[in-house]
């Protein structure tokens, strides 16, 4: 269990990456994208976590409880805030190409080279 | 290159890279075992300096708060990018501020709705705003804050679009208001940085009282007041990026009708 | 003078937020609008370059008062020394001058643009001065985002508007790398601060995760500042991008790359990762690649923007070098020559920008002859063109040439470098400069044979066409202005580095940027720290004799290599049905066919193949 | 079982769930079905976060990842169905 999570953060790494190199659908790759940074989630989280600890709020129980490290979590919320904004521009990318083109081809769309 | 050449140039790579990842993975302390010593040290001091509950709104908020401001600005940044990106291309624009949005809708064949998904999602929409409403001003004491509650109260008035009234939609989001709505969000929260700073104080000093004890929600000083702001622009925002998606695919199906 | 490190950031982020929110009743006004935004620029540029002047030998800010305790940074702080204050002051300074110069460069500037402009000011501000790896990332991303809209901006026009989303893209997976890295970095040492993670790194045996944390956290940069082989997305932006925003990417985007890799190395790993000799050459080597590979690409160009992009690319690996070579005389001769090289490529790109409002085209042999009626912008645009080709006295002369006098006594310091570098920047300069030149000499003085009638031309003429403003008959003073003041920037950087108090304070700087203890007591323990002061030059660096010869040679080489190209049908031995530049493209296209997921697969076999040369020579 | 056990029976089979989402979000082509996948894979990876003692991430995850992203998605699809 120690390196467990570490393993799965490079086989997501790995996973998105290939599906990035392989695909010819740019909005396919835009996913691939999404699963590429979801990585840098786990990773964040995983390297934060306290064996047994709680989760950082302390409304209800006491100032002393062992608590895993909140400050992974707030890296990893604004990494979420992020993704959403970069996936939302690069879809807007991809719509526009759509537009002009008719095709969403990475292939195809290079042959109309500048 | 071919598809043979990449995949062959990919494998080769990937597995340096997983092989890097492996050896790095090997220097760090088993999955449980986090060291510290940045996150303890914010958990020993946010509660008596900040006297909020939730210490990753704390962080986020007030003692990481710059990367928030950050974090906003790219939000805003990728809206405004959109708004860019989709200006509609020559053939369908007309003149700009010839009319009003909700005119263009308004002329338009939507797609019927079947009436069961339109009354369940208009009964959703109270409830879902409300959630949203909640989440956004309870930063300091649950696990939620402005970002999770933006999202939401966002999804609230895309229940309304999916509930077939995407004219009402358009007149609940017209674009200017948007606009105006995540401008105040985000620049807001830098302004209550600014504030600090004339002042006297470093820039997002938490000037404001924290309240006598820790989990109220009055509690914690700007902490509730920049969740607040973030929660505006975040909803602004999405509203923004689904509104100009929408848009598009309107004047699609305008087209294809 | 603290409150200008807030300042900086806030206030092109507030105008930016302004601008929107008053969209619709700027409506109409552009020169409002313009104004605003350019007053909001010039007034960071002012601030930036107050605090690059006064910050002597560096000051640390902590955001919301958060100071450090017991060596553990609780906030968020910005550092501020000469040398990254300094670029990002250089970096509003090429902001302002663009935004006057695209005052009426396109037929309406929406308030978008302003606003993207704004944040992308802002972005690149927080990336120089953040002291914190997370806030770097955060800047970094930020800058990105706005790039990635701003290249697609007007995307009305015909024009690959693909060359974005491989921008994007590209640039995306980087930075997620380098968020791994932080993050692994971070489970390691339970710290974000820069000087925190240096002292915890440089106590601790060195271990793999440093070792790939530090490649990881650089994979971004080396995106960002295209080294080769991660530097494909660069030409294709370049092409889509509008000019003014060209002028950015190519005079400051670029180099900020360059910058955070330097700053990671001497802030944060330089005394864990050692071995000194083994890191300065495996950048070495990098940034010699980069500069060559740069160079062929761009004498083969025929697209202006593209060419001026490939020029970019060849000058990043000559300041990657200078950096490489670990001697304050090298990182101040870099930083001179990033100077220079941001004042004359953007005032190359504004004279493109010009020819493209004025003749509706960028593509060279169109144009061939027909900017003749061009005569201030075509000069300008010379002068500019042999600024490039390191003629004295332009900052650009100096900067190389002190990196290869640096390069030629490397064998004193114990790091890689020889006199062999001076022959290929010579080279390179000679290969960027005469394509630049040749493009000069064809464009606005008609030099060289008219091209033959090309089946593509035809198709590629209107290309860019509508990009600006159309059907004017003379060129507006706000693209003349800053053209010309740029160029003279450019000339004004390289008379102040003759100057011995100019020179001893950069080297000074580049030395104080070195230096990390210092850089880690100064963040963690608020003291300026006092130095023995043999450390830091007394004498600034002679203007030696190789240098000179070397920028004379590398002029001459450019204006003759320019007017070989463009009178080689005329040469004996080349007429021959021989197309110069053909050749390369099948080779070219074996590597790579202009597809993202051909520069994806470079990126990962480049961060392998770095972090097998890493493990090898670092054990 | 302990407590803690528990925890970490749970905590692997989540991973183990997101690893094998992440396989079949990257192996879906098909245009729609790639979003429920993405939808789903969302889903797990918020699950993931809760068992990290994460809510906070767990709530924005759930609000973007499984609902925005995809919806967001979704439209952009419908705007790229076919060439007009």
């Amino acid at each position: 269990m120690t390196v467990f999570p570490f393993l799965v953060v490079a086989w997501i790494v790995a996973v998105g990456l290939y599906g990035l190199i392989t695909s010819r659908d740019l909005i396919h790759q835009i996913v691939c994208l999404i699963v590429v940074q979801s990585s840098t989630y786990v990773l964040l989280l995983g390297v934060g976590y306290v064996t047994g600890g709680v989760a950082p709020y302390f409304y209800d129980i006491g100032r002393r409880a062992l608590a895993v490290d909140p400050v992974v979590q707030a890296l990893a919320l604004t990494d979420v805030v992020v993704e959403a904004a970069v996936t939302a521009l690069l879809l807007s990318l991809a719509v526009q190409a759509h537009k002009r083109f008719g095709t969403l081809d990475p292939h195809d769309l290079a042959e109309f080279k500048g | 290159m071919t598809p043979k050449a990449r995949r062959w140039l990919f494998a080769i790579g990937m597995a340096g890279l997983v092989a890097c990842y492996l050896w790095a993975f090997h220097g760090l302390p088993g999955f449980g075992n986090y060291p510290g010593p940045y996150g303890p040290e914010i958990l020993s001091r946010a509660i008596p300096e900040t006297n909020a509950t939730g210490v990753v709104s704390a962080i986020n908020f007030d003692y990481r708060g710059f990367d928030t401001v950050g974090e906003e600005f790219i939000l805003f940044a990728a809206a405004a990018g959109m708004s860019v990106v989709l200006r509609r291309l020559r053939g369908e624009r007309e003149q700009e501020q010839d009319h009003s949005p909700a005119d263009e809708v308004m002329h338009r064949n939507v797609a019927p709705t079947s009436s069961a998904l339109r009354v369940a999602a208009l009964i959703l929409v109270g409830p879902t705003a409300l959630i949203g409403w909640w989440l956004a001003t309870h930063a300091q004491t649950n696990p939620s804050g402005g970002f999770q509650g933006g999202v939401i109260l966002a999804s609230a008035f895309m229940l309304v679009y999916l509930s077939g009234e995407s004219i009402a939609f358009r007149r609940l989001s017209p674009v200017h208001l948007l606009d105006v709505a995540e401008a105040m969000g985000a620049g807001g929260f830098a302004a209550v940085g600014l504030a600090a700073v004339v002042q006297g104080l470093p820039f997002l000093y938490n000037y404001l009282p924290l309240g006598q004890s820790p989990g109220a929600v009055s509690s914690s000083g700007t902490i509730a007041l920049i969740s607040f702001l973030v929660g505006i622009e975040v909803a602004a925002a999405f509203m923004l990026i689904v509104g100009e998606l929408l848009e598009q695919t309107l004047l699609r199906r305008e087209g294809s009708s | 003078m603290s409150q200008l490190f807030p300042l900086s950031v806030a206030v092109p982020l507030l105008v930016a937020a302004g601008l929107l929110a008053f969209r619709s009743l700027l409506q109409g006004k552009r020169h409002v609008r313009g104004l605003v935004a350019v007053a909001a620029s010039a007034s960071v540029a002012v601030m930036l370059l107050v605090l690059t002047l006064r910050t002597g030998a560096g000051s640390a800010y902590w955001f919301a008062g958060f100071h450090p305790s017991g060596g553990v940074a609780i906030g968020i702080d910005f550092t501020a020394g000469p040398l990254n204050a300094g670029l990002a002051c250089l970096g509003a300074v090429l902001m302002t001058a663009s935004m006057i110069f695209a005052w009426r460069y396109f037929t309406q500037v929406g308030a978008y643009f302003h606003v993207l402009m704004l944040t992308f000011l802002a972005g690149m501000t927080g990336f120089c001065l953040a002291g914190d790896v997370f806030d770097l990332f955060v800047w970094f991303e930020l800058m990105g985002v706005s790039a990635y809209a701003l290249t697609a901006y007007r995307p009305e026009e015909r024009g690959p508007i693909q060359g974005g989303l491989n921008f994007a893209i590209t640039n995306s997976v980087g930075a997620y790398l380098s968020l791994t890295g932080i993050a692994m970095i971070y489970g390691r040492t339970g710290a974000l601060n820069m000087a925190q993670i240096s002292r915890y790194v440089s106590t601790h045996p060195t271990s793999g995760l440093v070792v790939i944390g530090f490649l990881l956290i650089i994979t971004g940069l080396l995106v960002k500042a295209a080294i080769v082989p991660f530097h494909f997305w660069l030409a294709d932006a370049h092409a889509v991008a509008p000019t003014p925003v060209c002028v950015l990417f190519s005079g400051v985007m670029v180099e900020l790359g360059l910058y955070g890799i330097a700053r990671m190395y001497w802030s944060v790993f330089g005394t864990a990762l050692g071995h000194r000799a083994a890191i300065s050459h495996v950048f070495l080597g990098l940034g010699v690649l980069t500069a060559i590979v740069g160079a062929l690409y761009c004498f083969r160009e025929r697209h202006i923007k593209r060419l001026l992009a490939f020029s970019t690319i060849s000058h990043a690996g000559m300041f990657l070098a200078g950096f490489a070579l670990l001697t304050p005389l090298g990182l101040a001769g870099a930083a001179l020559a990033v100077l220079a090289h941001g004042f004359v490529k953007g005032a190359l790109f504004l004279g493109a920008g010009i020819v493209l409002h004025r003749l509706h085209s960028v593509n060279e042999t169109y144009l061939h002859g027909r900017g003749r009626h061009l005569r201030l912008t075509g000069a300008m645009f010379t002068i500019a063109a042999l600024g490039l080709a390191d003629l004295p006295p332009f900052g650009t002369f100096l900067g190389k040439g002190w990196i290869t006098d640096s390069a030629a006594g490397a064998a004193n310091h114990g790091v890689a470098g020889g006199p062999w570098l001076a022959a290929v920047f010579c080279a390179c300069s000679v290969l960027t400069a005469g394509a630049v030149l040749r493009v000069a000499g064809g464009v606005f003085y008609g030099l060289g044979d008219p091209p033959g009638e090309d089946p593509r031309m035809a198709a590629e003429a209107n290309e860019e066409k509508g990009e600006s403003d159309s059907g004017r008959q003379r060129t507006p003073l706000t693209m003349l202005i800053p053209t010309g003041v740029l160029v003279l920037l450019g000339v004004a950087s390289g008379i102040a580095a003759l100057l011995p108090r100019f020179a001893v304070a950069l080297e000074t700087a580049a030395a104080r940027f070195q230096d990390q203890q210092a850089y880690a007591s100064l963040v963690l323990g608020g003291a300026q720290p006092a130095h023995p002061a043999p450390l830091y030059p007394q004498v600034p660096p002679d203007v030696t004799a190789a240098a000179v010869i070397a920028a004379l040679c590398s002029v001459a080489g450019a204006i003759l290599l320019a007017l070989t190209a463009l009178y080689w049908r005329r040469l004996p031995v080349l007429r021959k049905g021989y197309e110069p530049g053909r050749g390369l493209q099948g080779l070219i296209e074996s590597f790579q066919s202009g597809v993202i997921n051909d520069y994806i697969t470079w990126l990962v076999a480049g961060v392998a193949a770095l972090g097998g040369i890493l493990a090898l020579v670092i054990r | 079982m302990t407590p803690h056990a528990v925890m970490q029976v749970l905590q692997v089979v989540a991973l183990v769930l997101v690893a094998v989402g992440a396989t079949v979000v990257v192996r879906t082509r098909e245009r729609v079905r790639l979003v429920i996948a993405l939808s789903a894979y969302g889903m797990l990876l918020a699950i993931l976060f809760f068992v990290f003692q994460a809510p906070d991430v767990t709530l924005s995850e759930l609000t973007v990842g499984a609902i925005a992203l995809p919806l967001i998605l979704l439209l952009a699809i419908s705007k790229v169905r076919k060439p007009q």
